[in-house]
Order: structure tokens, then C-alpha cells, then sequence
């Protein structure tokens, strides 16, 4: 291969393609990192069932991402610093992100081709409309509203939708007894939670720092090493927050609260991880953490059942990294993000609500009791996650 | 003194609990096994070929109980783990030669 | 450290040999994929032994490859658009991944030993030998066989091998019984599965992207995005077209056949990764989704016992990778692509059953029926995979 | 987004920023690995509690550095051919790696309070004190000693603090019987020790590469590329080499021995990854292989109960390497590799014997004998790893 | 009636269903169990620590009979559990005083 | 004869197996249980959520002994799994009626 002669351009135009592609490659990971942490999050047998959503939702949401998604969002792309293919990918795997947030909130009970045809709809349609107002250039661009790299056009609309599918579903039979009762229904297999939070989490420096989308001069580079350090910075201090609390209130080290405390951090720095300082970075997770621990205690307490605190990390405190973004940036002003959050939140929850409720309707959104006792794995799947380890503990 | 086997579907568990609970009998030791009988099994799927479960998951309950005990914890027991469908489970009673309670030594009726 | 003065020749040097190495570590971590997939996709008391071959058939693949392989493959190689060493990291990772085929392909049944003599054999001679013939500008290449990444450089051959091993070797005990019934033989551990296929997946974009060999360059850069395009929407395609299948035929949506669909679409795109527009790949990729489980389907009722699925997804499919080629290169022939296809198959199975058959003869190459029955990990590794963890099914 | 007119140096300064991101990224994707490892070598009672601990140190680490430890190692840090936060990134989750080893050591009996107090120390003193004698620039610096990417300043401090640490605390209930009997304790979940093994050496790519901490220029490529090559080949040759030993000393293959063996040929490899050649890596890397079995083994008949054999690979495997970079480094001298190795070794072990024997007489550093039967997770965390799955064997 | 309690060795089961299906009994419970007796377990080997593994996997089935059954029902598990190595396991015959069928109430003969 | 059940905490086992050596008993069969008793469970924390487990792991030993070895047995085993805690366990005796050894077909004592 003989040494062509390059140009100046043309190697900035190479570094940041490749940038972009490396970072899309990682935000394709997490993909990984969803379907293991809800796998491990619930019971063995509804594990193999989990893992055909999360495998299916991303292929579909790369599918029509590609065929309808993708134009409807941003109309004709014209991209000069990078190859248009590069920013294609890295735009079609955060529709992925969006939909994996559902699955876990909605796990355990509803039914595989229900999950399914919503998430084409999710990722022709819902996703990409909210995402041309803002990212595409739409009306809450031009009223001022800042989200770097979605803590709201991603993480809240996702679970905008999930908190619609939860509403309709209804909690996982022996959630919840008369009387305010509550039982907890223990995930199945914890090392594979926590190794969901750290693929996530090394996932998440793609998400967040290949959102500058250029990579070349000084500035840009600045802003995405900056990306990197507030990103790990703000998960490290809320995971470290989410222990704190649940140690001095329960007196033990809840490992899954920590690592939805980990996520929640990630979650509230997307919204700006350029801007802060590390320290602010990191008190913007520390906060996170604390507040994903009081949102899944008040989510229980209200009887939504979540099984992987879906709604806690990804709406409540995406809620939360959007007014968080007027502390650090100075031209973010509060009442755009409030409108941000009230469009993404309203479309998000309303539009979906609407999908869900015609799916009940007509096909049904729900396995049937005895599918939910025996467990979706065998129901919907035909055989089981863990069929040589025996049950240890009745459901 | 008899010993209680009560093989039930898993699903039962609580309620046989607090059924025998109720007839004043608090201790069992509970097992996990798999029972093969007139109710059918399932049919699982993998990688293209069918195949059935015969064996399905039931617990088994072993429970000491003295003579007087026994009548009204076999109906606790049955009443409680009463579903009406095919594979709701057996009871069988065997005699009991003698108990002994490890902790203290006490026998019999005692060490129930 | 001060700044030296830099080129631009320089830069592009240090662009492209980073691209390539970021690749080659991609490349490498999809061994760790093939280790999680096999690991899945065999029985807990076999599960030990699976790892510890694909750890050593890595380590042995590289240190082959050092010594022998690579010399023998390109001669003496000159590069420079990008440093030599990476150029050989590139290389010698794609060895470990043809050798990994043959592991799952032999699982439950072969002796260790004879399994790593085997792949000495391999990395040092079977599959150098035949990639000096395509890649290293022997006489497929000048007859103007296509293979851009490896479906028959690196995926055929591997499957070619592996069925050879398998003829010799016979299916695992219990899995065929008399008058043609089939006994499936659950894998233990789907999360597992699902994560192997994940990081295959993750990996792959450094496989394919990474050869292009060159990043700089508008054309080499639009060429590496095009690559990771393309192989996400081919596996994307794939997995969905796989789970139609699955959902249409038995009713039921069967993870393990999703899995080795998506593969397949990796597996199909990998020849012609850059030529297609993204249409054609999510094509290409449906038609491998739908031929794999096809494939899988016939061999069992052939008796021929693959517990992983590798010779469809990487046989089979990888012919059909080949063939594909000539849909988007308009340089590639069809019969060219016949003649590589019958040259690789060709090669890699008959100099494989020699190999075999000699072992055979020699060392054996089959666990006795005792050590098979009590589990390879106990036998050949005297240890257990999950010591704790009670089997709940009989074998 | 228009194209700005790029300079070639600030070209530079982007390509350099992104690889020491990306390499900084990997070795954070290294507390994954780590956490992995000790989750599958710890048995099943304790695996939550280890995860905690995998999770928080990594937290912890971030924070104490971003607060005291970078500036107490580098000072005023000026980079001007990268982004100062890309620097800071890399040297921060070097921390992270040298308190990972701990963990690993102590498992299964240390506090998890005491643990993370203690990682406080480390990581706000212990580490950045003495990283600023050699990488800072401080005495060992001034006398030659050498240690490219950390086989003393990363991992022989950690395992210093952990021999410390064992020390005091004593080995397991049940480990040693009278006579000098040992009793083996089975790690519960092989897979995912496999599979911490390949994240570590994936990861390590950007440990080691990354050290050069600039890749522009024909020099600088070179000796990231040679990192890459080298780091493989030695883990590549140590496993293998681990392998032989096994089977030529058990007649058997000890899966755990093998991944011991790779990460013993990781960090043999660390002193010096960029001078040697790729034969003499492997070389290196064997001998590693052979020590750190060598090493396990011994120390096991010592009493010194080390669960995960971190003491060994990293303390052991770590002096070897320092030593062995006298073999390729024309610059490096015996005399002042060996003041480094006593100067890190004595540092290390003694501050930490002070800190975990104040910490034993005032809030302990063990929990009791009823948690430990129990199991940490119950008493620590208050859930299991694994609620579903019986154990199938008593400790 | 009698509760037999058979212990085999875990590859017999189906053998063992086989037989038993043939004298007409087809119902039993399954237990998977650890065995200790003259059979010498395997030695496994541990990050160079070798150790005895002495309880070896068995199943035990528990298959309640008539009094008329006993014997064929006896002769179908030796034969088919039988392999002549150390360790085939044994059979216990226990006095069964009472059986219920839980869905149906049915009692004895009729509960099996 | 005798079928000797014994429930004991799973931390005994080994002591209990070489208190039955010393008397002369070498076989015995193990199932993991789960006892549920005047023993308190603990308390276990997920997501904010409290909650007890009752059933506590135990071990169940099935010994079949002769009437002569029966008395010894029982002191044995009662001595070795004693700690003096609740839930030291139960010893419970059961008529045996025969017992066979499937390797050769030898019934009774000298098939145990
Ligand atoms: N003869 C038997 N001996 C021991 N256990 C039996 C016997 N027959 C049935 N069982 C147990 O009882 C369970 C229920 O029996 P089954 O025939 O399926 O239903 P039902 O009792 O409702 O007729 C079985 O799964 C098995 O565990
Ligand atoms: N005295 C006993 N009481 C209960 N079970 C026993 C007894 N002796 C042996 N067993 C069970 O029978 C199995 C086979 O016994 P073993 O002595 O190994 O072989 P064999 O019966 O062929 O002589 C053991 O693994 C154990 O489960
Ligand atoms: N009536 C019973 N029948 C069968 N098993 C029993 C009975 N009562 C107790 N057990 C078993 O004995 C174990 C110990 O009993 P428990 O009441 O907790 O302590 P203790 O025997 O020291 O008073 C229980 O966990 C259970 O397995």
C-alpha cells in the first residue's frame, strides 16, 4: 500500500470519523451492558427472555433507525469534518439506548411481540420526531434548550414511554401485598448486574464525549477530554453517594442500589458533561446518587413496580441532569429546560401511553398469570436461561 | 409419632405454612425435589428440536407430628395445598419410632 | 515532554497504525467472545474445559503466528503507511479467531491435548499457508478471488477444519438415539451465550473496519465507516430475521438461534463489508439469518453434532458471505469466488482430516466414556466450573 | 458544523488526547476486569461483597485522586502535546488498578468499611507519594530506576498493601487445618474469572500502550505499536507456559493456574513493554508463567492465604519484571531496579501495616466468625449474589 | 403398603422410569442427593491443592407401593439400576401407613 | 433395622461423618434441606425493601443402621452435631423394613 499524500483536512477528517466511529462502537457496547444488568436483575427465569428484548430491541432500533428514523430527525445530513456514514452510526445507536431503557422497566411481564412492535414504533417515530426539535434543529433548539448528549432526548424520553408501559402492565404478581406490603424480589445473578454497570459505564465515555462530534482543534479536544473526566467524575461520586446512603439508612451496602447510583450519575452528566468542573461534575453526581435512592424508595412506596429502577435513573434524574445544566453552562436558562423537559416528558409519556393502550386492546401487552408463574423464559422463549441450576428459593 | 411426607406443588408453600401454623404445628424441614406422575410435563425448544419436561419442580414437606397432631395436620395439608388440577401432590404418614431433639437431648413428643 | 515538530506524513503514520492497533486489540477481544458464547453453550460440567481452551488456543495462536505463521503468510512484509508491528498485531489476532470456530464446533468430546496439538498445526501451517495464497498475493488473489475480511480467509477455513474433526470424532454421547430421534442438549448458561455474542458483535467493527488496513485518506476513511455501517445493519438484519424464523416455525423465539443469527450476518458481511450500501447489507445479512438456522437444522438431522452451531454460522454462512460479494463489487466474479471457495474448504478439510486421523491413531483424539460422562472439567481440568451451584437436569 | 482550519499541531495535540482517552478508558474498563476475576475466585456467599468493594474502590479512587493525589504526585501538571484532562484521566485510573489487587487479596474476611477507609490512604498517600519519586520525578527517578508502565509503581505497591493487609488479618476460616494440612477453597463461578482474565488483558493494552503518553511521531507509533505486540506475547507465552507446568506437575490443566499465568506475563511485561523484542517478550512472559505458579504454591504452604493469587502476579510476578527490564533497556541498571523494588516494597508494606494494624485495634478489620460463615454478602450487603441458586457444597 | 426409597446412580434414571413403567408404577419423586459409602469419590485439584471429593452424586427415589406391587417393583430397580460397580446404591422398604391423594382426598391404594 | 434421619446445621457435617466412622458406620445419604423451626431466620435488605428468610439451609443424612449399631449411631451423631444453639436439629428413627444392595443383591444387614 503506497503512501498516498495526504492533506491537513483529509487527516482531520480521517481522526474525527474515526472518533465518531469509536465512540459509536462503545454506545453499541452498552448495549451489552443493558442486557446484562437486567439480566442479572431479574429472576432466573425470566433471564433468557430479557436477553431476546435487549438483542432484538437493539437490531430493530438499528433497522428502522436506518430506514426511516434517521431522515425524519435530521432531513438531509451534510457533513464535511466527518464521513456522513460515521455520524449515521453514532446517531443510530443512541435510538438503541433509548428502547433498552424500557426493557428493564417493563421486565418480567410483558409480552415479547408486544415489546417488540412498540419498539418499532419507538424508533420510527416517538424517538426521532422529539429528536428533530431539539438535536435536528426543531423549535426547542431555537427556544434554548441544552442537552449535550441526551440526559433528556434520550435517557427521559425512554423512560417517559417505560413509565406509560408501567402504568398499563401493572406490578409482577407478589410484588406487592394488600395492606402496603412490599416484596422485594431479589435479581438472580449479581455479577452479571455489576458487570452491566461497568460496561455501561465504559460505554458511556462514548456516548458523552463522541457528542461533541468533532474531535480536531484545540478546543474540541479540550471539550471531549473534558467529557471523559466529568463523565467518570460524576459516576464515581454518586456511586459513592448511593453507598453512603444506603449505609447509614439501612446499615448495609446495597449492591444493586449502588449500581443504579453509578447509572444515575452518568445519566445527570449527559445533559452537559463539557462545562462543569470536575468538581461540579462530581457534586452533580453525588446528587444523583442520593436522589435515585429516595426515587426507587418512593417509586415502591407508590406501587410501580420497576424492576431495575429504570424510571428512577433514567426519568427522575434525567429530569434532574437537565436543570442541573444552568448551574455550569451560562447559556442555559431555566425555563428552556423546563420546557425541554415538560415536551420530551409530555410526548414521550402521552404518545406512548396511546401505543400501549391500543396494544392492550387489541393483542394484549401482558403474558397471561400462569406464562408469568412458570416464567416468560419457557412461555415466550422455549427453554430456560439456567437450565442446570436448580431453584433455590420459591417465587 | 408419625412422620408426614406432603409432596406439593411449590406454589403452595406459604399456604400450607400458615395452615399448619394454625393447627399449632411450627417446625418441617422442606426439600426440593421432582415428581414424575399422571400430570403432564412441558414441552421445551432448543436450537430446533422439542423435547418434554417430565420431571416437574415439587417441594416435599417432612413433618413430625405426635398421634394427636396427626388427623388435623393432614387436613391442614390438604385443605392448603388444594388446587384441584393433576399434580397437586400426596401425603403419605410413616411411623415414627423416635425423636430427638440434638440441642437438648429431650425425645419424643418433646423434641418436636 | 515537549512537542517535536510533526509531520503530516508522520501523523498520518501514527493515525493509521493506531486505527490498526485499536482494531487488533478489537480483534482480541473477541476472543474473549468465542470463550463466553462456547462457555454458554455447553453443559456446566464441561464449561472449564471450554475456557481453558479458547485462553490457550489465543495464547498459542499469537506465539504460532510470532514464530512461524506470519512469515510464512506475507513474506517479508514492508509497510509504510503504519508502523510493522501493528500490521503483524492485525494479522495474528485473525488467527486465534479462525481457531476459536473449531473449539465450539468440538466441545463436550475432545481431549485438550489433542485439541492444542491440533492448533499448533493450525496457526504455524493451515491457515498461514492458505492466507498466503489470497491475502498474502498468491493465486486466489490473482484469479481475482474477493474475501475483503475473512468469511473464507478466516471463518470457512476455520469451519472447514472443524468439520473434519467433527466427522472423526462422532457426536457427544445421548445426543442422537436410535431410529433418527434427536436429543437437545441444553448450554447452561444463556447469559453467557448472549454475552459472547454481544462482544463478538463489539469486536467485529475492529475485524472488518481494521481491513481496510488504512484510515487516512477520504476514500480509506468513508471505506472504515462504511465497514462499521455495514456489519452493524448485516447482524442488525440477521438477528431479526432469525427471530421471524424461530417465532414463525415453533412458536416460540429461541435465544440460542437469534444469537447464532446475528453471528451469521457478521459472518456474511465480513467478505464484502465496504461495497454495499447499507441496504444491501441489511439484505445480505437477513439471508444469512434465515440460512443459518436452516443450516443448523439440516446438520442435526444429518447426525452431524455441533453443540455451538459453528459450522453453520461459519461454514455455510460463510460461503454465502463469499457468494454475496459479487451483489455490491462489481470487481468480484463469480467464478473466482467458487474457485476460493472450493480451494479454502478444500484445504483447510483435507490437510484437518489427515491431521485428525492421525491423532487418531496415535494420542486420540475423543475423552473416554467415563470422563466424558463425569465432565471434561473434572476429567481434564480437575476442577468445576460452578462448584456450588447443584445440577438440576440429568445429562 | 463548518470546517475549521486545522493546524497540524493542533492535529497532533487531538490525535494524542484521543489515544491517551481511549488508553485511559481501557484501563478503567480494567476495575471491570479485576471486579470479575475476584467475583468468580471468591465463593458464592461473598461474591456481592466483593462487587461492592470492586465498585466503590474504583469510586473512591477517582475522587481521592481529582481531589489530593494527582497534584501531590505530579505537581502543577503542563502538558502541551495532549489535552491536561486526557493526562489527568490516564493517571487517575492507574490508582483504581493498584487498589483492585488489594481486594482480591483480603476477600472473603476483611470489613467492608475498613476496606474502603483503607482505600482512602492509598489512594490519597500511599500511591501518589511514592508515584512522585519515580513518574514524578522524585529520587528513583533521579537514580534510573525504570519502570515504564507500573510493574512496581502500580502493582508491587498494591500488592505490598496487601501483603500487609493479609498479614494481619489472617487466612480464611477453613483454609489450614492442623499438620499443615490445606484445604483448597473453590472460587464459585469460572466463566467469570475467564472472563475478568480477558477484560484485564484487553484493558492492559491501554495500560501499557497508553504509558507512552504521546503517539505522534515515527518514534513515539513505534513504541506504542511494539507495547501492543509485546504485551500480547508475554501474556500469550506466560499462559501457555502456566499451562505446561500444570499439566507436567498435576496432569491436569487448572484453569485457575492458566489465568494467573496471563496476568502474571501482563505484568512481567509492565516494566518494560516498548524495549524488548517480541521473542524476548515471550520470554520474559514464560518465566512469569512458571514464577507465579511457583510463587502461588509456595506462599500457599507459607499459610499466607491470598484468594485470588494477587499477591503472587502482582508482587512477585512485579519484582521479576522490574528486574527483568536490565534484559532489553540498555539505560536500566540492576543496582537502581533493586533500590526501586526495596524502596516501593518497603514503602508500601510498611505505611500500610501501620494504617491496617490501627485500623485492627480500633474498629477491626475482620468481620466476626458468624458473618463469615454466614458469608460477607448477608452480613455486609444484606442480599446474595445468587439468591436462586443452591449451593451445592459446604465450605 | 410400603415407601421404597431407592438410591441410583444418576445416569440410571431413565433405566430405572423404564423398568418401573413396565410393572405398571408410574409415579415417584425424585431427589437429587450426595452419597457416602464404599465408593471411592474422584480427587480434584485446586490451584495446586489436591482434595478428595467423597460425596458423590446420586438420585433418590421415593415411589410408594401396595403391598402387591413391593416385589416386582423391587426386582424392576435392581435390575435396572444395576451395573455391578461399587456404588449402584441400595433400596430401603419402609412400612407406609397412610396415603392421600391431595386433589382428589382418594386415601391408600387409590392415592398412588 | 432402622432408617435414622438426621437434620443437622451444614457446618457439622464433617464432624458428624467422623463421629459415624468411630462407631463403625460408613455410609449415609445426604440431601440439602431447608428447616424451618423455632430457629429465627435473618433479615435480608434488596432495594430498600426488608424482608426475613425463614427457611434456613440444613443438612438431612438418611443412615440406615442394624438394631444394634441403632444406639450407638444416635449418640454419635447427636454428640458431634450438638453446638447448643437453636437449630441444632432433629434425630428421627424410622422401622426399616429391608434393605437391599443393588451391586449384589445381598439384602438387610448385609446390604447396609
Ligand atoms: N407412587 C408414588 N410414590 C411417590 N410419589 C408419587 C407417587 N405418585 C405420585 N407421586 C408424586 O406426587 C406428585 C403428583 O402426582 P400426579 O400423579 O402428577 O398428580 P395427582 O396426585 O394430582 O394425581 C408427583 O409429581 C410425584 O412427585
Ligand atoms: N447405611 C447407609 N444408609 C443410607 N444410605 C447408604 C448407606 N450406605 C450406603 N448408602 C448410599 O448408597 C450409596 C452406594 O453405597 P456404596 O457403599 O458406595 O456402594 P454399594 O452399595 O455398591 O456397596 C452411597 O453413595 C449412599 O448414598
Ligand atoms: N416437626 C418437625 N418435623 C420435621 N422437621 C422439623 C420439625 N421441627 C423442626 N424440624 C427441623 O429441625 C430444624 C431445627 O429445629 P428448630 O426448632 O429450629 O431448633 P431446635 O431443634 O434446636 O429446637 C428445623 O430447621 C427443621 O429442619
Amino acid at each position: 500500500m503506497p503512501i498516498e499524500s495526504i492533506s491537513v483536512d483529509s487527516l482531520s477528517y480521517a481522526l474525527n470519523s474515526f472518533y465518531l466511529l469509536i465512540s459509536a462502537a462503545l454506545v453499541m457496547w452498552m448495549a451489552a451492558g443493558f442486557a446484562m444488568l437486567e439480566a442479572g436483575l431479574v429472576r432466573s427465569k425470566n433471564t433468557a427472555e430479557i436477553l431476546v428484548k435487549n438483542m432484538l430491541l437493539y437490531a430493530i432500533a438499528c433497522v428502522c433507525y436506518l430506514l426511516f428514523g434517521y431522515s425524519l430527525m435530521y432531513g438531509d445530513v451534510v457533513t464535511s469534518s466527518h464521513a456522513p456514514a460515521a455520524n449515521f452510526f453514532f446517531q443510530a445507536v443512541f435510538v438503541a439506548t433509548a428502547m433498552s431503557i424500557i426493557s428493564g422497566a417493563v421486565a418480567e411481564r410483558m409480552k415479547l411481540t408486544s415489546f417488540l412492535l412498540f419498539s418499532i414504533v419507538m424508533c420510527t417515530l416517538i424517538y426521532p420526531i422529539q429528536g428533530a426539535w431539539s438535536w435536528g434543529g426543531g423549535f426547542l433548539a431555537t427556544a434554548g434548550f441544552r442537552d449535550f448528549a441526551g440526559s433528556g432526548i434520550v435517557h427521559l424520553v425512554g423512560a417517559a414511554a417505560a413509565l406509560a408501559g408501567v402504568l398499563l402492565l401493572g406490578p409482577r404478581k407478589g410484588k406487592y401485598g394488600f395492606s402496603g406490603s412490599i416484596y422485594p424480589i431479589p435479581g438472580a445473578n449479581m455479577p452479571l448486574a455489576s458487570l452491566g454497570t461497568f460496561i455501561l459505564w465504559f460505554g458511556w465515555f462514548g456516548f458523552n464525549a463522541g457528542s461533541q462530534l468533532q474531535l480536531t482543534g484545540i478546543d474540541n479536544t479540550d471539550a471531549v477530554a473534558a467529557a471523559f473526566v466529568n463523565t467518570n467524575a460524576a459516576a464515581a461520586s454518586a456511586a459513592i453517594a448511593a453507598y453512603l446512603v444506603t449505609q447509614l439508612r439501612w446499615g448495609k451496602a446495597d449492591l444493586t442500589m449502588i449500581l443504579n447510583g453509578a447509572l444515575a450519575g452518568l445519566v445527570a452528566i449527559t445533559a452537559a458533561p463539557v462545562t462543569p468542573s470536575p468538581y461540579l461534575a462530581s457534586a452533580i453526581g453525588a446528587g444523583a446518587g442520593v436522589l435515585v435512592i429516595v426515587s426507587i424508595y418512593l417509586l415502591d412506596r407508590l406501587r410501580i413496580d420497576d424492576p431495575v429502577g429504570a424510571l428512577s435513573v433514567h426519568g427522575v434524574v434525567g429530569i434532574y441532569g437537565l436543570l442541573a445544566v444552568v448551574w455550569s453552562d451560562p447559556e442555559a436558562q431555566l425555563l428552556a429546560q423546563l420546557l425541554g423537559i415538560a415536551v420530551i416528558a409530555g410526548w414521550g409519556f402521552t404518545v406512548s401511553l396511546v401505543i400501549w393502550w391500543l396494544m392492550k386492546r387489541t393483542i394484549g401487552i401482558r403474558i397471561d398469570a400462569e406464562a408469568e408463574y412458570v416464567g416468560a423464559d419457557i412461555s415466550e422463549c422455549g427453554l430456560e436461561a439456567y437450565p442446570e441450576f436448580v431453584r433455590g428459593r420459591q417465587p | 409419632m408419625q412422620l408426614v411426607i406432603a409432596i406439593i406443588k411449590p406454589s403452595k408453600l406459604t399456604d400450607v405454612r400458615d395452615a399448619l401454623a394454625a393447627v399449632g404445628c411450627s417446625g418441617m424441614t422442606v426439600t426440593e425435589v421432582r415428581g414424575f406422575g399422571r400430570q403432564q410435563g412441558h414441552t421445551e425448544l432448543y436450537r430446533g428440536a422439542e423435547y418434554r419436561i417430565d420431571l416437574l419442580p415439587k417441594l416435599r414437606l417432612d413433618i413430625a407430628v405426635t398421634a394427636q397432631q396427626l388427623e388435623r395436620v393432614l387436613d391442614a395439608i390438604v385443605e392448603a395445598a388444594h388446587s384441584g388440577q393433576t399434580g397437586d401432590g400426596k401425603v403419605f404418614v410413616l411411623p415414627l419410632q423416635q425423636a430427638i431433639r440434638i440441642r437438648t437431648g429431650e425425645t419424643d413428643a418433646n423434641a418436636l
